[in-house]
């Protein structure tokens, strides 16, 4: 686990490359939970051979692209508080239902940003530790989801690995995540380790080892 | 590529149903019956079926007649006594129709429940009565609840009004019933509309069951409507 | 605990006596439910000093009287299964939703039928213990209802008391009721006993005690 | 006599309000946030309070303004963090106020449990994590699951968009949220309206709060924005 920052040459993928990736992955006529920051880059690299919905778990199915600033209205936001609006064929409903939805799974897939995946899929992305503890809707999406897909970049700012052996910080929910989209890889979680579906075309498999802790094989 | 869940067949409908299926049909006595998928469901011959119902069915139309044919196993619901509930009386006589009686709150919240993600739950229904026998029983500010666990199936046969192309439900006045949590609770529903509108038609304030628990449409214009087709003497098939 | 015909003078008060005692008895702006059969008849007797509202436990709060025959809809139905009418101001729901009005405690008065009503308010009223065993809302009725009134025959057909020192038949509920009206009294369910709040004005309450099992009192 | 919940003074609403009152508090955000409610709150002066809502407040208006006029002795939410969330912060910071953070999903279906008579239920949710911590576990179809309890209030602020006399309630888009089932679980759910009508005017297909769930309702017909009142500065009282 060494840091080592990339070269130019060696650069990880653009955010919009990791939002395409998991446009790609998520099939016609899914329910879609994005994540607030990252993830919410996914809906904008969604191909025309497809149909997603996207559920905001404050009650709204059907969200639409942010509104022109002369059609904002605070009453219609999404789960990060942002004017949004709604498609045709969208719905509102009240908290008790968005969530049945969520923990009912019938959300097909969700994604969302990480501090720390461990090798078992536990997911650790609402605290660190300190500050003002605050949860928000992520514990019953990781727990809900038919699918929990995390977007992130390899490595904090630190350079520490975010894909690690055992989390260190407090979980949001535990063996949840299916696949992690990073700015090096795509990998799923097995039972034999991290599993490179695709590695960034600029790196070897054995660096992809010294950035993340815990088995990587392809 | 456009979401459509609209189909034009009643066996496109029900093309996954199996034998041994749990079904849930929606409805309360007749109002939000879906008549003409339980109709299918008999063209279909799916076997050994537990029916989830509040009732028992009525003559031989609708759920009386999928009754009558003999492919129903076992039926849980609140209320399996009726005048005109003739074919599940004559099964359950001859001791050949199980019967499950559930408590309707009960059963409407186990589904709810089933929908929602929620194993179980404690409720003050039925505590001390027959119907909580072999039930756990928890003290919650001194008062005693009985646990009781989520009711999933494999399929809900439910009637609306209208519906959009997503699935997106409004139901008739007291029809709308149990239909709801069904579509929340089934791996498949399977709806029946007397109207097919356009998503820009939909109002988003006002939708009863969003897409999302709904797989398959279908639009009978003029559904049959059970008080009447029973005095007309129907028999299906 | 004789078997006696009561003489004409001695009659019992009419069904619509009875009914007309509980209605003077639901405060005004109350949420009501009224069981399937004699209980229906307490919605007639309701004076012009209080607007009380009906709840069908089907999905509709706002119930109204029985429809003209030329405007009878089957999609608009009690919980007998008997069209009704909606009322301004009226609403429907789903089931689950009904019956959280009912177990969440939100219906103030429920009158329901008995067969057997025991000194410490246990009610059996859904089954004989013979035939096709059905409970239909009865059961949730009686433990969420904040108030739940029988109203009742004081004898069964066969002459036998309904206000009995333990029931005999399966239970609706246990502890459940809370008052009584008969054709001979109305009676509230005490620690101490069936406590007599009023009685028929030709009997005594030596004979209610006769009629009845267990200890009745003023 | 006609029921007739409509008040005119924000005084009368909140009349029962007592010191060490558990009162929730709707909205996400400041999308179906009372705040005249909550400022009516603030002039009563009650302290001690509880407040069950998904968070803390921001600025000096409406939430934000009665936690930092200190009458909240303890927030339950599920996210108390925010840019503009400064007297929360501040006293926080100072151990002057408690927090309860629950998910926001359980935190929703124990307000709605509380409303619909179910004392607790199961839950995946949290399983593993920290918030799962003196929780009771339990397996369903081998799967780990917690209880969560029902969580009750005395008193709901709601803002709403159209009632009628009886407190037939509709909402705007996502300022529903949790304003139905806090109208459901409190012992008075007191609601704001921007507009009051006939009762012949409400569609009993549409209504979402019926008014079996609300106590007492106002009209105030152009209710603070709280991004505009922040960003003028606004401070209450």
């Amino acid at each position: 686990m060494t840091k080592k920052k990339l070269t130019n040459a060696e650069k990880g993928w653009e955010r919009g490359v990791i939002a395409s990736k998991i446009a790609n992955d998520l099939p016609h006529a899914s329910y879609v939970n994005l994540g607030i920051g990252m993830p919410e880059l996914v809906s904008q690299h969604i191909k025309d051979d497809r149909e997603i919905i996207y559920h905001s778990e404050n009650g709204l199915l059907g969200m639409g692209p942010t509104p022109n600033e002369n059609e904002i209205d605070f009453d219609l936001i999404n789960a990060g508080k942002k004017p949004v609006t709604i498609l045709p064929g969208g719905s509102f409903c009240h908290h008790a239902d968005s969530f049945s939805m969520i923990r009912g799974g019938h959300i097909d897939y969700c994604v969302l940003g990480a501090m720390e995946v461990s090798m078992n899929g536990d997911l650790a992305n609402w605290s660190t530790g300190k500050g003002i503890p605050a949860v928000g809707g992520a514990m019953d999406l990781v727990a809900g989801a038919k699918n929990v897909f995390v977007m992130t970049q390899h490595l904090t700012k630190e350079g520490k690995p975010k894909l690690v052996e055992k989390c260190t910080l407090p979980l949001t929910g535990s063996g949840v995540v299916s696949r992690v989209y990073t700015d090096y890889a795509v990998i799923d979680i097995t039972k034999e380790g991290f599993k490179v579906v695709e590695i960034n075309e600029n790196l070897s498999i054995e660096y992809l080892q010294t950035v993340t802790e815990g088995r990587v094989y392809q | 590529m456009q979401i459509n869940k609209i189909k034009t067949e009643i066996a496109e409908m029900l093309s996954d149903v199996f034998d041994g299926a749990t079904i849930m049909v929606g409805g309360f006595g007749e109002a939000g019956s879906p008549i003409e998928l339980l109709h299918g469901l008999i063209d279909h011959g799916a076997k050994d079926l537990t029916i989830i119902a509040n009732n028992s069915g009525n003559g031989r139309v609708g759920l009386g007649a999928l009754i009558g044919q003999k492919q129903v196993k076992k039926v849980i619901c609140s209320f399996a006594r009726s005048a005109k509930g003739i074919t599940f009386q004559e099964l359950y006589n001859k001791g050949k129709i199980e019967l499950e009686v559930v408590p309707q709150g009960t059963l409407a919240e186990r589904i709810r429940a089933a929908g929602s993600g929620i194993p179980a739950f404690y409720t003050a229904t039925a505590v001390g009565t027959p119907l909580a026998i072999g039930k756990e029983e928890k003290i919650f500010n001194g008062k005693k609840y009985i646990l009781e666990e989520a009711l999933n199936a494999d399929f809900a046969l439910v009637k609306a009004d209208v519906s959009d192309r997503y699935g997106n439900l409004t139901f008739k006045k007291t029809a709308r019933n149990f239909n709801p949590v069904m579509c929340m609770a089934a791996k498949q529903s399977l709806i029946q509309v007397r109207k097919l509108i356009e998503p820009h038609q939909t109002n988003p304030e006002n939708v009863i069951t969003p897409g999302i628990f709904v797989k398959k449409i279908i639009e009978i214009d003029n559904p049959i409507i059970e008080t009447n087709a029973i005095e007309e003497g129907m028999i299906y098939p």
